[in-house]
């Protein structure tokens, strides 16, 4: 349906408590900082996100930990020199943490955009992220059976997008961007540059518009 | 009701920015009644959205076509993609419509529509059992009866399937059939009375 | 390793009876003509070929059914009203038919290029795709499991490459080929035009170098 | 030897025109000694082929960084790519070499890198697993003994794995060893001799 340009408060009103939140970036790039300040605005709270990692420093994904409204965060690398806020609720027990290797996350987040229901992966076998799974050799290989992340909703940052909701991203800040937006229910993408229909060439869009329902225009 | 007319109905019940994919053969003719400021954006699955009409051999661009190999045209806002991210929309549930030709529809929305079924045809199946899995609302479009008059809505496909339960309408020739939980609704008629319908079908029916 | 620029019988020397390839290309659009009439010269044959369709007219892979060379086709639609060659071969007995719904051929061959061993499909449950085969109920929806689809060389037609092999695509004929480059211990890519490295726009590039060890340049 | 100097010997070992992934820490050094003609390609897991290397903060742009997340450059011939994109890569065996550090690797190549299994640690994983289970060849880079004395190639880890039987290569600041079906072979020492390694190691070395 028709993506909506909005503000950034208006765009998350619909996250409520509890929901899972897909959350873009690899550290600093590619978080939807404004996305995030706004979420924490909004108010709601108890929610599981996933981002590959836990937040740096005190912005973004930092800052939404620090305000206590993350129940438990699902991701591949929440141990970071700066990842302060994390590590103090996580020793203090009040936030629960599900080590996912990167490509899961990632391979996952695919799944649930794409139908797929579950598969089998090579990742982790032999590994403590292995223990109690259920493995299956195939052609002599070992694998584990991985399932599909879905979102409620999807925080992403990219670069530009034209009114309809076609994105591009700009250089490595666009890791998670594109995964995510197809796994999620709801997937909000703050761009530095909205511009008219027809001025992305449509051999170079990484998301079309089917997967964006809310756009927010945020200059860096 | 003529398949133009028939398509022209199917379009104007396509809601606003709605994401479509149309089946091959009649469903393609669908674009033609399309409001250009209703938003609707079209699919093809061999890897676009934003896709345009058919277009006149004389501007036919052989790298751009429908799924049915036609030539077409790009509109703006379109976007290319590869096969695999093409069918993970499909199959991830993202298209809103897609609307098919059917062989056969069942009364609880079963669909057959690749394969009569013939010890000697040579099948191919495409992209219609991702689509009959996959878009949120199945829409048939078809005619109630075959050449020699044998019902295709029926209690129970024979044809082989195309994906099970899916189909949510049927848009044909005499009527519209909505399939609900509790049974097959008529939504409306062209020409016959709802009497007249079931007396034609072995599908039980509910008045509009 | 490096990808070679070479002529395109060069470029198919490697290609053996029995190999399983992957060819590019839905009804005409990508199809890699070019390469497969090099294939057809070489002469290799009891070929396996992985295609959405099963040749259109009497060029490309028309021609190479024509030929005798192929045991096998792998296709999501093999009828069409061109498809006179494979007709007659099948209703010969002179060629099997392996029909895959045309998302999972994608999706097969994407698993194959991406390590996952298999994937649970919801495509064609309670269809006679599914009869005998392994399925699993997961969240209250039934899937059938499905397998990767490797092949031993893959024939695809990009628009422009630079000299690494990283390759851009025109318009619906991207289709099969960035799938088929990642699925294949051999990929062999015929584009219009190759340009010096550094040319096209990182941002741009639709199958990176790593996935291309051959290229042929065909003038359109 | 120096990381440095180590650094250096990995970089000539790496074959032309090779894809390469360079583990955050140490390996990441390498990229300083690749010769330009090589024609080497890094890969970096956050989505890009034809990394350069880390550039001072200055000229750092927050959109382009590495997977230790340091600003880096971009070369020419450069792709980008998102997460599922580039760990299908990683898992699918496309990349030839990647190069990693290593708390443990043991006798049959198992791979220890991610976890100290210390109770109160916060576990992170990152792509090691992804890269153990993918690359075509899994190389180590280490300090062969632990600052306290311990060997770090052991018979087996006592540490969590990382992956099993990956590494083929491991190259420390005194030897460089061999991973083969029959055994640990040292390649090469810088220093000690091969009777001196034996001492220190619990692992059966068979002689260059």
């Amino acid at each position: 349906m028709k993506t909506q340009v909005t503000d950034a408060l208006t765009a998350v009103q619909e996250i409520n408590d509890s929901d899972t939140v897909l959350v873009g970036g690899f550290g600093m790039a590619g978080m939807p900082v404004e996305l995030i300040d706004a979420l924490i605005e909004h108010g709601a709270g108890d929610l599981t996100i996933v981002s590959n990692n836990a937040g740096n420093g005190d912005t973004g994904l930092a800052a939404l930990i620090a305000a206590g409204r993350v129940r438990k965060m699902v991701c591949s690398f929440p141990r970071q020199a700066d990842s302060w806020h994390f590590d103090s609720m996580y020793r203090a027990g009040k936030i629960e943490l599900e080590l996912v290797p990167q490509g899961n996350l990632a391979e996952r987040m695919r799944a649930a955009g794409a139908g797929i229901g579950a598969f089998y992966c090579p990742t982790g076998v032999g590994t403590p992220i292995a223990e109690g799974r259920e493995t299956r050799v195939i052609d002599g290989r070992e694998y584990v059976l991985e399932y599909p992340i879905h979102g409620d909703v999807a925080l992403i940052r990219a670069h530009v997008a034209d009114r309809l909701g076609n994105l591009v991203y700009r250089k490595t800040a666009r890791n998670f961007g594109p995964v995510m937006a197809t796994a999620a229910k709801l997937t909000i993408a703050q761009v530095s540059r909205i511009v008219e229909i027809g001025e992305l060439d449509p051999e170079h869009i990484v998301t079309p518009s089917i997967y964006v329902n809310r756009l927010v225009e945020v200059a860096p | 009701m003529k398949i133009d007319e028939l398509a022209q109905v199917i379009a104007a019940d396509i809601p606003e920015g709605a994401y479509v994919n149309l089946g091959i053969g009649q469903p393609t003719s669908i674009a033609r009644y399309l409001k250009p400021d209703s938003g609707v954006v079209l699919h093809t699955e061999n890897g676009m959205l934003g896709m345009g009409e058919v277009v006149p051999a004389e501007e036919a661009d052989v790298d751009l076509t429908n799924a049915g190999k036609q030539p077409v045209a790009e509109l703006p806002g379109a976007a290319y993609f590869h096969h695999a991210d093409s069918f993970a929309m499909m199959r991830g549930g993202h298209l809103d419509v897609c609307v098919m030709g059917a062989f056969q529809v069942s009364a609880d929305g079963d669909l057959a529509n690749w394969h009569t079924g013939a010890p000697d045809a040579i099948p191919a199946v495409g992209g219609a059992m991702d689509l009959a899995v996959g878009a949120k609302e199945v829409w048939v479009m078809m005619t109630l009866f075959t050449r020699t008059g044998a019902p295709k809505l029926v209690p129970a496909c024979t044809y082989p399937l195309t994906g099970k339960a899916c189909v949510t309408r049927v848009y044909t020739d005499v009527a519209t059939f909505l399939i609900t939980p509790g049974g097959v609704r008529v939504r409306e008629t062209h020409g016959l009375t709802v009497e007249e319908l079931a007396t034609r079908l072995d599908v039980p029916l509910l008045a509009p």
